[in-house]
């Protein structure tokens, strides 16, 4: 187990990535990755200190948000293919309607 | 750093050289064996439809798989135009990778384990597994025709579909085992005195159904059907590349064998192992494999050439040696620490290839389901069949608790967990077949309008 | 659906209207095997034309040549003598038998079970033998003659035809156990492909087909020919007129031609096997209309001749070709997967349908 | 020591392919390259002897939802997508704006570590080889202190599922 710091730094590093993901990208299946990567720096953090503490909590939490993002991404995907189906297109920033 | 670099792999290898070398051998040894089993499947295939298979390679065909590799080496692999080179060149590493990495999770015998004992290896095997469909889609993607875009799709449904019913028959099997380590879970059915295909009939038959369907094989191949879609997502691959496909879906079926196998029939346990007065049944292997080696020596002389008469004999002086070994630990008492690693392995591939025989057995004889009529079955019958079935072994397991019964007494508890299991299968099916009715009607009426 | 798609018979191209995976219309293009075999036959002379009709239905060469061989005799009025006429009964019989074994062999290796085929060849192998025994030919016999046989039948020819119907009598079993109760063949044919009796008669199919949708015709009983009116048979009928009925019907009517066969056995009668027929036939001029019930249906021989050597036209109605044109309202509707099927199930062999 | 390494070299191997993931132009490649990064991760819960969430990740994640991304990127056809532009107007101002806050962040852990009292808890984790099997801890945890979360887990997949469900129908 290498201290903390280590894992602290890893998952900082995906998390912002994950954040550039979300913010520079115009389609939408890339943003919904990378916000699956930003929940897994996320877990990342949760197991590193459940294994510090050696309280197994963290990776019971980390469960829970695998369990959620699978959720969420399958109601997104639900979206996508909804709105892919009536505008033909999967970029964001012509994502402007309400209701289609 | 080189040095640090240095010392991990150092530290590495004193840590783990059993099981990297058990690793490369079985990634050495796994093209002989899976090119053999398709030998005995077109051998079989060829006796049950009254004629001979491949006869002309070697005696009696026997060099037939060493031939067809060859072939497969040296014939020229097209990349089709403006196919994704990357991906084109990845979807088959990652079919055979994710079936080679599942087996190494398995045990052969109590002793040849290649990752030693994970505590998570049914559930490691089976994720790894799940990894395959990406080969399969992607190869689909990656040579871009309508065709095998569809077949790509269609075969990644099907393996979707049919694993959650896998997992749910593997659940109701981990209920009696209570852990999901392979010796572990072996070790339960030695101290039960009863293999769980006994206690779970109904997870075995789900499981048997769902593993034809999750390496599509026999009634479930319908991406590969000939008559429709012409080899589905493997098309465009030939060449080395296809063997890489034809060597995961044989790995598949060696992985889906050897979990069912650890899982209901015992793994390595020999048939009554812990009743004492059934011993003899040790000798059992002793005598199969005398039995094959007085058949080729019977056989031996009507060969035509001198070539095959003397490969028969060979074979023969095998399977004696092959029975000596095996009653060797039985007879000899200095040797009773091998019995259980080289008796254990015997029975375990007997069951494996008796799973197999099954899988090719069935190939031969029925005819393809339609993908609609697969998926309705996957979706409809399978899947709520095996979650009802969860729930009933788990109420048995309680009542026998409740009772607190062991072994043999379980069978007075779950077979009739097992029987209501099968009246919720009837309802399931008649309940198809009005929907069905029902449907047809329309279906008939709305020609006219068609 | 390309020509050489793995699954039709022959050269045949289907064009497909596909709403996702189900058919909205089809549209067969034929042509591709088209020899002009009605030209031909308006410059040959009556006995030359004999082995182009073997040419035309290559599965069922026999009864085409029965065919033709009898509507020239009623050109010419001329009776082939009783022995003649029972040995070609058997004959055809055994012909029947023949394609409607490769039709289930082809038929269940579009639906995926792969061992049917093989038993089904092993049999017709048999009949392919005494074939060749009988005429020299195995496939394209042109066993026939103008006026009755060419060919004494050979010695052993009872008990060759008698020892291939005891133990066929088993081979049928197999295939029945094999298929008929099998949950996915009737999963796989049942309410696939269905024909109502009316649209069976509006579209002039004939044959298994027809009957499988419940209309009792058959040329063997309506106008018997040959010696069919001597012997005993029934015929079967099927009910919605689906692929699995077609399946019943056509199994049933191999054990039926396999009764016709025994009984025609017990007593064939002696006598000259060619009726006074010339060297040349220049048959009065006039025209004559002669169908019989060949195993894909009843195909007809309409021949006109203006008292010369050569045939003035000769019009052949192929069964396959018009129970083709059924295709298109039996595909509407189903899935791509059911289209093999269906190309299966009313047994078209292409040579007849383009001529 | 081992540690160390295999550490070292699940981390490159997942920033590596995140950072890929996040510039390619073809989606199915970025895909790719996400699955390469979450296999990555599941290989530090390794590290980290957590191998029933390894396997978790494994089966849900990776075999799980990134099939289902899969599957949609097949079906919206690509060719489309792929001429367009693939990134933001903004995309300065935004990979400014981010770099800013990993400095802040990064800062912060830096300076954590120096400091005494306040920073993070200098506590060295049990030795591996004392540490209860990881299944069954979880299970009990999960079965008997939070079973309530589990619950409402179930049930918020189960709005997912339905959620999905009716907006893929097709308006019919």
């Amino acid at each position: 187990m290498l201290p903390i710091g280590h894992y602290l730094f890893l998952s900082l590093a995906l998390f912002i990535i994950g954040v550039i993901g979300v913010v520079t990208r115009r389609n939408v299946i890339v943003v919904l990755m990378s916000i699956e990567l930003i929940l897994n720096a996320v877990n990342i953090n949760l197991v590193a200190f459940s294994r510090l503490y050696g309280d197994v909590a963290g990776q019971v939490f980390a469960l829970f948000i695998i369990a959620d993002a699978a959720a969420e991404a399958a109601v997104a995907l639900g979206i996508i293919i909804a709105f892919f189906r009536n505008r033909e297109t999967v970029l964001e920033d012509e994502m402007d309607l309400l209701k289609w | 750093m080189m040095n640090a670099i240095l010392q991990a792999t150092l530290e590495f290898l004193k840590l783990y050289w059993v099981p990297l070398l058990c690793g490369v051998a079985i990634v050495a040894i796994l093209p002989l064996i899976v090119g053999y089993i398709v030998l005995v499947e077109r051998k079989l295939m060829a006796d049950m439809q009254a004629r001979l298979g491949p006869m002309r390679v070697g005696p009696h065909g026997l060099l037939q798989p060493i031939a067809d590799a060859l072939k497969l080496l040296i014939k020229e692999d097209i990349i089709p135009d403006n196919a994704d080179r990357l991906v084109f060149w990845l979807a088959p590493v990652l079919s055979v990778g994710a079936a080679l990495l599942a087996l190494a999770g398995l045990a052969i015998g109590p002793a040849f384990q290649i990752a030693q004992d994970i505590n998570i290896g049914i559930l490691f095997v089976v994720g790894i597994s799940a990894l395959g469909i990406f080969g399969i889609v992607l190869g689909g993607w990656a040579s871009n025709s309508h065709y095998s875009l569809m077949g790509a799709l269609r075969s990644s449904a099907q393996l979707v579909s049919y694993e959650t019913a896998a997992g749910m028959a593997l659940v109701s099997a981990l209920l009696f085992t209570g852990t999901l380590n392979i010796k572990s879970i072996v070790e339960a059915q030695n101290k039960e005195g009863i293999w769980f295909v006994m206690l779970a009939p109904v997870a075995f038959f789900t499981y048997l159904v769902a593993s034809i369907a999750e390496t599509n094989r026999a009634p479930f191949d319908l991406p590969e059907a000939e008559s429709e879609l012409v080899a589905g997502y493997m098309t465009e691959f030939s060449g080395f590349r296809w063997s890489l496909y034809f060597l995961a879906e044989y790995t598949n079926m060696i992985v889906v064998a050897s979990v069912a196998t650890t899982l209901f029939l015992g793994g390595w346990l020999r048939p009554f192992a812990s009743v004492p007065w059934l011993n003899f049944l040790d000798f059992v292997p002793t005598l199969l494999m005398a039995g094959v080696g007085a058949y080729c020596i019977v056989r031996a002389p009507k060969q035509p050439t001198r070539v095959q008469q003397l490969f028969m004999l060979a074979v023969a002086g095998l399977c004696f040696v092959l029975g000596l070994v095996l009653l060797v630990p039985v007879l000899v008492l200095v040797a009773k620490p091998f019995y259980a690693g080289i008796h254990g392995g015997f029975w375990f591939i007997f069951k494996v290839s008796l799973y197999i025989y099954f899988f090719m057995w069935l190939r031969f004889t029925i005819p393809r389901y339609r993908f609609d009529q697969l998926m309705r079955l996957g979706w409809h019958f399978l899947i709520p069949l095996s979650i009802i079935n969860v729930l009933l072994v788990g109420v048995a397991l309680i009542a026998g608790a409740y009772f607190n019964l062991k072994g043999w007494g379980l069978l007075l508890v779950t077979t009739p967990a097992a029987v209501i299991a099968l009246v919720v299968a009837l309802l399931i099916l008649n309940a198809e077949k009005e929907r069905n009715a029902r449907q047809n009607q329309t279906a008939a009426s709305d020609f006219y309008a068609g | 659906m390309g020509p050489q798609h793995p699954s039709t018979h022959g050269v045949l191209r289907v064009k497909l209207k596909l709403d996702g995976e189900r058919v909205t219309g089809s549209e067969c293009i034929i042509g591709y095997l088209h020899r002009g075999v009605e030209k031909i036959a308006e410059n040959r002379t009556y006995q030359q034309f004999a082995p182009y009709v073997d040419r035309m239905d290559y599965v069922a060469a026999v009864s085409s040549g029965l065919g033709y061989c009898e509507a020239v005799e009623k050109l010419l009025l001329v009776e082939a003598p009783p022995r003649a006429r029972v040995i070609r009964t058997i004959l055809t019989e055994l012909q029947r038998i023949a394609s409607h074994l490769l039709w289930l062999g082809t038929h269940a290796l579009d639906i995926g079970a792969l061992t049917p085929l093989f038993y089904c060849f092993r049999e017709r192998e048999e009949i392919l033998k005494i074939f060749e025994k009988y005429c020299g030919a195995r496939l394209t016999t042109h066993a026939f003659r103008i006026g009755g046989l060419q060919y004494e039948a050979y010695d052993t020819f009872e008990r060759d035809v008698e020892r291939f119907c005891k133990d066929f009598e088993s081979r049928i079993l197999e295939y029945e156990t094999l298929l008929t109760q099998n949950r996915i063949w009737i999963g796989r044919t049942k309410g696939v492909g269905i024909l109502t009796a009316a649209d069976a008669i509006a579209f002039g199919v004939t044959g298994p087909v027809l009957r499988a949708s419940g209309v009792k015709w058959d040329i063997r009983k309506a106008a018997p020919y040959a010696a069919y009116d001597q012997y005993k048979f029934e015929i079967p009928v099927g009910t919605i007129g689906d692929t699995y009925d077609r399946y019943l019907v056509r199994m049933e009517e191999m054990r039926q031609s396999r009764l016709i066969c025994l009984q025609a056995i017990e007593n064939i009668p002696a006598g000259p096997i060619m009726a006074k027929v010339g060297k040349v036939l220049k048959p009065p001029p006039g025209e004559v209309y002669h169908a019989i019930e060949a195993p894909k249906g009843e195909i007809g021989y309409y021949i006109v001749s203006d008292g010369t050597v050569m045939p003035y036209r000769v019009h052949i109605r192929p069964p396959s070709f018009i129970n083709l044109q059924a295709f298109d309202r039996m595909v509407r509707g189903h899935l791509v997967a059911d289209v093999v099927a269906i190309i299966g199930t009313i047994d078209i062999v292409l040579g007849e349908v383009d001529r | 020591m081992l540690d160390k390494v295999l550490f070292y070299f699940f981390a490159a191997i997942a920033v590596a392919s995140a950072a890929l993931m996040v510039t390619r132009r073809n989606v199915v490649h970025s895909a790719i390259f996400l699955i390469t990064a979450l296999l990555a991760t599941a290989g530090i819960f390794l590290q980290l002897r957590a191998e029933f969430l390894f396997i978790v990740q494994i089966i849900l994640y990776v075999g799980g939802i990134m099939v289902l991304f899969v599957f949609v990127i097949m079906l919206v056809n690509l060719d489309v997508a792929l001429q367009q532009i693939q990134f933001a107007r903004q995309k300065w101002v935004a990979l400014l704006v981010a770099l800013a806050l990993a400095a802040q962040v990064g800062f912060m852990f830096w300076t954590s570590g120096k400091m005494a009292g306040q920073g993070l808890p200098v506590l060295t984790a049990v030795a591996a080889n004392r540490l209860p099997a990881n299944s069954e801890t979880v299970a009990h945890s999960l079965f008997e202190s939070y079973l309530l979360p589990f619950e409402i887990a179930s049930v918020l997949l189960l709005v997912a599922m339905i959620g999905a469900v009716v907006m893929a129908k097709k308006r019919t």
